[in-house]
């Protein structure tokens, strides 16, 4: 149990997706102007990942490895992710026309979200068990969820910001995500087992 | 070989059948960003925008085929409710607004042809043949259809005056905040 | 009788209170005064030029940002905001860190962390701390260098030109002479290589500490009890309430009284905490940043908390000796999301904003 | 709201300087009859009156001048005896300095009463009658809100309210006319809050009263003393507090629920002015004709309170109590809350309670600096909002933000702009921010009646449609039966002929 608490922590915050990994960058620049849609989009992706990291764990474990399937991997993987997708898609269509608004072209974008692909990619490479996938998986949809959070709470204030011209919109963003990047080095090294 | 097609074959049935299911259960009617538009716009139908009325203007909008700077009756104020409806950014200073107008007619120059009359979108003119024609302030638009029509142009279009009702605290000019 | 014509109306009220920006500045800088008074005497002359360099940066970096932006300076330089940010950022410096330490992190601090963000009140970061960071990661060596203490007027205190020419880097091996490690980096660095506190912190060599801050570490951290003072004057004078740094220092003492009960060997105890390194300058003068700080009492109390847990588990747990820093940055990012969700009653409604019911038996 | 509540105890309010005294202090002065008074119209909340009277007719003291027109409006009555001058425009007490409708009467000097109907005893009276008796003298609430006082007996009595409070918080610095009025007049106080509370129904009266006066508290001590259903609380000097929720708060404890009246959680909130208003109205038989309004700040003279006839101008005020200096501003009402006034030569209304002028030292504001988040103003606002918050998104021009802050439960009490230390005019932006919302909300309005006309239009024009239609297709019937009649004349005459011709042919 305190294994897998550990391993939700450190995907979550150390090894945090957007902000160490670096991966996920469209939808955590593109989704996070107001923290109701970014809250969304982390709910979704977090659906989606978590899903995501279930199926391909079977799917890599019961069809792809037994068959000596490898080379379909990428393939097969992005067809189970893009039905996730769908899904999520008709679902937040069908119960929440605002935020589907609101998430625009980002929703179905998860697709190619490379934050999806490369968290069941690097679950396959790590050879982890099945809860271990499930909780790595959600462990990093999570981080990303919260820093999805953070970032658009900060780009709300910004917005309201007499920000200089030349860093006005984009640039500050920028800036702004490096400084986050900055702060979340302090995780850096984070070591739960005795020295 | 033949595994990898039927494995794949297989997959793509079952997501497809599982998709097809919700589909079904999660359908949604319709485009309502249209009505809700609509909704939005003065619905004097006074063809100023180029579009056959406001109900033509609303799906152009919602298409964007149209700006949503397109209406001038409804000037800054419809435009940045659209803006925000539709999630854009648009900069309101390009929208012309001099603040709301309605028609007022020069009665030493009306002659009372009744043409003006005809093309209001809101009945918002009175008057008869050869009688001196009357605005209702609380009915015109500001559309400008009648100045068009005018033969004499003794229809022009006024600002509304500020009353002590309407006056709106000016937002703060300051510079360092 | 006059009948003198405004040109733009004036709303109420038409009385305000005496207080202003540049008035908190200066109270704060004077609670801090005595510490920095403190740290120049405990490590000499190079501390004092690190300290005005630093400012002066700070300072430079303000202008020139306010110069291309064409707004007026002048103004803005005096209300002592870019001052206090340079001011605090020499206080996290270590003592003797060259030149262009304090230099470069000045400017990094008013130009990236302040002004692009649209200057004094629109940052989201405490800009000190992003200064301070930022130096970590980029000069790793230079901002762990530390000195015992060499107090002015004792034998191996530098004169005023030698201090100048440690702090530009033209005495070499100065430094080393001096060189000691912090209380937190010794704990650090000592069970990393599986020495266990009980031993490392026996031998002579180890860095000791009390209340008269006669150790070694940043230039203005080490006066424990002048910033205690200080944070009371201030607490005194209401600039700062009281929440963020009770919740603060207790956030940092109560786990470490926990875990050092359970396991002193592996855990270093509530007191060494609440002393050493940056623990009394932040929760006083860094967290309490009004900018960066939730501004509700509640958001203050469950901000100054992560603070002081984060601090905690980067201590503890985490790859840096010191967490205060990063703790302030993650919290400052947090900001935003307290403030959206612990906001104060309004008066007739409930917490959700809903219209409190009109109660039974009462009107009709 | 149990410990949670008790942790955070409500610190709200804010202490400025009073500068209360000396004026306070000063007996009561009398201004001497200016030859000109010009009362407005609308000098309450609701529809304006509709003047009553012509120009050029003479009027006696008390006469009424221009009736109450709709549910919520008030009359006003000539504050002297004169003759009507005219009936025009005026320079409104109001910032923007737009003009306002007023009767303009030159005063005779005799002030001559209208014959006066006073009531014996009041408490023989039905409670619709004394409403009734007080509507028609034109009694509103005399604090600043100017809410006409019978609307609201009727309101309380509806509601069955139990307590009245009487507010004689008189928290704005620089005000003292009710502290005048309860000093001077405590016992026409007493005895009007007793009608009042007969009025509605009330059982039992709190006199909340600030206890920086207290003179006034031992005056309204004794005048109560005989009655053992009213009783004086003097309550902290905090501004806020006489605002109607935080008095109420306070003296109560109640919290009176967002968008819900007072009366609906059993209190009802009257002035101590107010209250002596109504004694006059009814044991005098007087109308509200004049107030007592407190002459302050540091450009003027003399300051004192001075009973002043409605419609005198500020310039006659100010030029009784004498200018020691060029006043750099002027202010009707108190100096949180009060108006600015363009220039002085506007009218006095009912509900002004002071007219201030200050010298330049007094009104001079730091310029406004960015807002560095200190929270101050979050502390200081009575109401539980985020002043900050509101007022970045409104620079910002995110109305919509700024409501979701809980702009409509402001009430511009200015606390939050007193105590900013970047001297931010948070209250300009609310007000600013309101008079957009209420425009925007008027152009909705507007809209939906654009529609509903487009939509009568466009039924009028397809039942001309059909109607004319209608019309010519009976016109084609009526033709065409003509025709086919026609038609079948011709024919048989045809026929006929034919026949004839046949018939000639034939033989």
């Amino acid at each position: 149990m305190t294994a897998y608490l550990l391993l939700l922590i450190s995907t979550a915050l150390v090894n945090n997706v957007v902000l160490v990994k670096f991966l996920g960058l469209c939808p955590f620049m593109g989704v996070s102007r107001n923290m109701d849609s970014a809250f969304g989009m982390g709910l979704a992706t977090t659906f989606v990942i978590t899903l995501a990291c279930a199926a391909t764990w079977m799917l890599e474990h019961w069809l792809l490895a037994p068959f000596g399937l490898g080379y379909l991997r990428i393939l097969c993987f992005i067809l189970v992710i893009a039905a996730a997708v769908q899904f999520v898609e008709m679902v937040v269509k069908h119960s929440a026309p605002a935020l589907y608004q609101a998430l625009g072209i980002y929703l179905p974008l998860i697709t190619t979200n490379c934050a999806v692909l490369g968290v069941a990619l690097l679950t396959v490479q790590e050879k982890m068990g099945f809860v271990e996938t499930l909780v790595y998986g959600f462990g990093s949809a999570l981080g990303f969820t919260v820093v999805m959070l953070m970032f658009a709470g900060m780009r709300e204030r910004l917005a309201l910001a007499r920000v200089p011209a030349a860093f006005a919109g984009a640039p500050v963003s920028f800036v702004l995500a490096s400084l986050l990047s900055l702060a979340f080095m302090g995780f850096a090294g984070l070591n739960f087992q005795a020295p | 070989m033949l595994i990898a097609i039927l494995s794949l074959t297989l997959l793509g049935a079952v997501l497809g059948l599982g998709l097809g299911l919700a589909a079904r259960r999660f359908h949604v009617e319709g485009d309502p960003l249209v009505a809700q538009i609509e909704a939005l716009m003065p619905g004097s139908n006074c063809g100023q925008c180029g579009f056959p009325g406001c109900p033509g203007a609303a799906s152009a909008i919602a298409a964007g085929s149209a700006p949503v700077t397109a209406c001038p009756p409804g000037g800054r104020a419809l435009a940045k409710a659209l803006a925000e409806k539709l999630g854009i950014a648009i900069d309101l200073g390009q929208v012309a607004d001099a603040g709301p107008r309605i028609a007022a007619v020069a009665e030493e120059i009306c002659i009372g042809c009744c043409r003006c009359i005809k093309v209001c979108p809101t009945d918002a003119i009175v008057g008869a043949a050869k009688q001196i024609h009357n605005v209702m302030r609380e009915a015109c638009t500001g559309c400008g259809n009648c100045v068009e029509r005018c033969p004499t142009e003794a229809v022009t279009l006024q600002p509304v005056p500020v009353t002590l009702q309407h006056w709106v605290w000016p937002r703060p000019q300051l510079a360092g905040a | 009788m006059s009948a003198t014509v405004l040109s733009a109306p004036v709303a109420a009220p038409h009385a305000a209170t005496s207080a202003s920006v540049s008035r908190v500045m200066l109270w704060v800088m004077a609670a801090l005064a005595p510490a920095t008074l403190f740290g120049f005497w405990l490590y000499g002359w190079p501390a004092v030029h690190l300290w005005w360099i630093t400012i002066a940066f700070a300072l430079l970096g303000e202008s020139l940002c306010l110069r291309l932006m064409r707004r007026a300076a002048l103004p803005v330089l005096f209300d002592g905001s870019a001052l206090l940010t340079g001011w605090l950022l020499a206080l996290s410096l270590p003592p003797w860190a060259p030149w262009w330490i304090g230099a470069t992190g000045g400017f990094f601090a008013t130009v990236i962390a302040k002004q692009v963000f649209g200057g004094l009140g629109q940052n989201l970061f405490n800009p000190a701390m992003v200064a301070r960071v930022a130096l970590l990661i980029s000069f790793p060596v230079q901002m762990t260098l530390w000195v015992a203490p060499v107090p002015l007027g004792s034998a191996a205190a530098p004169g005023f030109v030698d201090g100048l020419r440690i702090t530009l880097g033209a005495l070499p091996g100065a430094l080393d002479a001096v060189a000691s490690a912090s209380v937190l980096g010794h704990a650090k660095t000592e069970l990393s290589r599986g020495v266990d506190l009980l031993h490392s912190f026996a031998v002579s060599s180890a860095p000791t500490f009390g209340l008269d801050g006669m150790r070694a570490g940043s230039m203005g951290e080490t006066a424990s009890l002048l910033l205690a003072g200080g944070g009371a004057l201030l607490l005194a004078l209401r600039i700062i309430s009281w929440h963020i740094p009770l919740a603060m220092l207790a956030a940092i003492a109560l786990p470490a009284a926990i875990l050092h009960a359970a396991d002193p060997a592996r855990y270093l105890d509530a007191g060494s905490h609440l002393l050493a390194g940056g623990t009394l300058l932040g929760a006083f003068f860094i967290a309490t940043d009004y900018v960066t700080s939730p501004n509700t009492r509640a958001g203050q109390l469950l901000f100054g908390a992560g603070v002081g847990g984060l601090t905690f588990l980067i201590r503890t747990w985490g790859g840096y000796p010191e967490g205060i820093a990063f703790a302030v940055l993650l919290m400052n990012a947090l900001v935003p999301v307290i403030d959206r969700y612990l906001r104060p009653r309004i008066h007739g409604r409930d917490r959700r904003g809903r219209a409190l019911d009109i109660p039974d038996g009462e009107g009709s | 709201m149990g410990l949670l509540e008790r942790f955070f105890k409500p610190s709200w309010g804010v202490h400025p300087d009073d500068h209360k005294r000396p004026a306070a202090d000063v007996p009561l002065r009398t201004l001497p009859l200016p030859e000109r008074l010009y009362v407005p119209l609308q000098q309450h909340v609701g529809g304006p009156a509709r003047p009553v009277v012509l120009a050029g007719q003479k009027v006696l003291k008390g006469q009424l001048l221009a009736e109450a027109q709709g549910n919520i409006s008030a009359p006003v009555h000539a504050p002297t005896s004169g003759r009507v001058l005219a009936i025009g425009e005026v320079t409104a007490p109001h910032p923007s300095g737009l003009a306002q409708l007023a009767i303009t009467l030159a005063s005779d000097g005799d002030e001559r009463w209208l014959e006066r109907e006073p009531v014996a005893d009041p408490f023989a009276l039905a409670p619709e009658e004394i409403a009734r008796l007080t509507a028609a003298a034109g009694v509103v609430g005399l604090g600043g809100a100017t809410f006409p006082a019978a609307v609201k007996f009727n309101l309380g009595r509806r509601l069955k309210v139990s307590t009245l409070i009487v507010n004689g918080g008189e928290c704005e610095p620089y005000l003292s006319s009710d502290d005048a009025v309860m000093r001077v007049r405590a016992a026409e106080v007493v005895d009007g809050l007793r009608i009042v509370m007969h009025a509605i129904g009330a059982a039992n009266a709190l006199v909340g009263i600030e206890d920086n006066k207290p003179e006034a508290i031992a005056a309204m001590r004794a005048a109560a003393a005989p009655f053992g259903d009213v009783a004086i609380r003097p309550v902290p000097a905090r501004y806020p507090m006489g605002s109607d929720k935080q008095l109420i708060q306070v003296l109560t404890g109640k919290e009176v629920p967002a968008d819900a009246r007072a009366a609906e959680v059993g209190v009802l909130v009257h002035n101590v002015s107010t209250c002596a208003a109504v004694h006059r109205a009814l044991r005098r038989g007087e109308a509200l004709v004049e107030r007592i309004v407190t002459v302050n700040g540091g450009a003027v003279r003399a300051p004192g309170n001075l009973l002043a006839p409605i419609g005198a101008r500020v310039a006659d005020l100010l030029a009784f109590a004498g200018l020691a200096a060029e006043p750099a501003r002027l202010i009707l009402g108190g100096p949180m809350m009060g108006t600015l006034l363009p220039h002085a030569n506007v009218p006095l209304v009912k509900g002004a309670s002071g007219v201030l002028a200050f010298d330049a030292r007094e009104a001079a504001r730091p310029a406004a600096g960015p807002c560095i988040r200190c929270g101050s103003c979050t502390v200081a606002c009575p109401m539980g909002l985020l002043p900050l918050e509101m007022a970045s998104r409104i620079r910002a021009g995110d109305l919509a933000g700024a409501t979701g802050f809980g702009l409509s439960d402001c009430i511009s009490c200015g606390c939050c702009a007193w105590v900013c230390p970047s001297h931010i005019p948070l209250v300009q932006y609310f007000s600013h921010a309101r008079g957009e919302l209420a425009a925007g909300e008027r152009a909705r309005l507007r809209n939906e009646a654009t529609r509903r006309l487009v939509e009568q239009r466009g039924e009028r024009l397809a039942r001309d449609a059909r109607e004319k239609a209608a019309a010519a297709a009976k016109r084609k019937a009526e033709r065409d039966a003509a025709k086919a009649k026609a038609a079948a004349a011709t024919e048989s005459a045809a026929a006929s002929s034919a026949a004839v011709s046949a018939k000639a042919v034939s033989p």
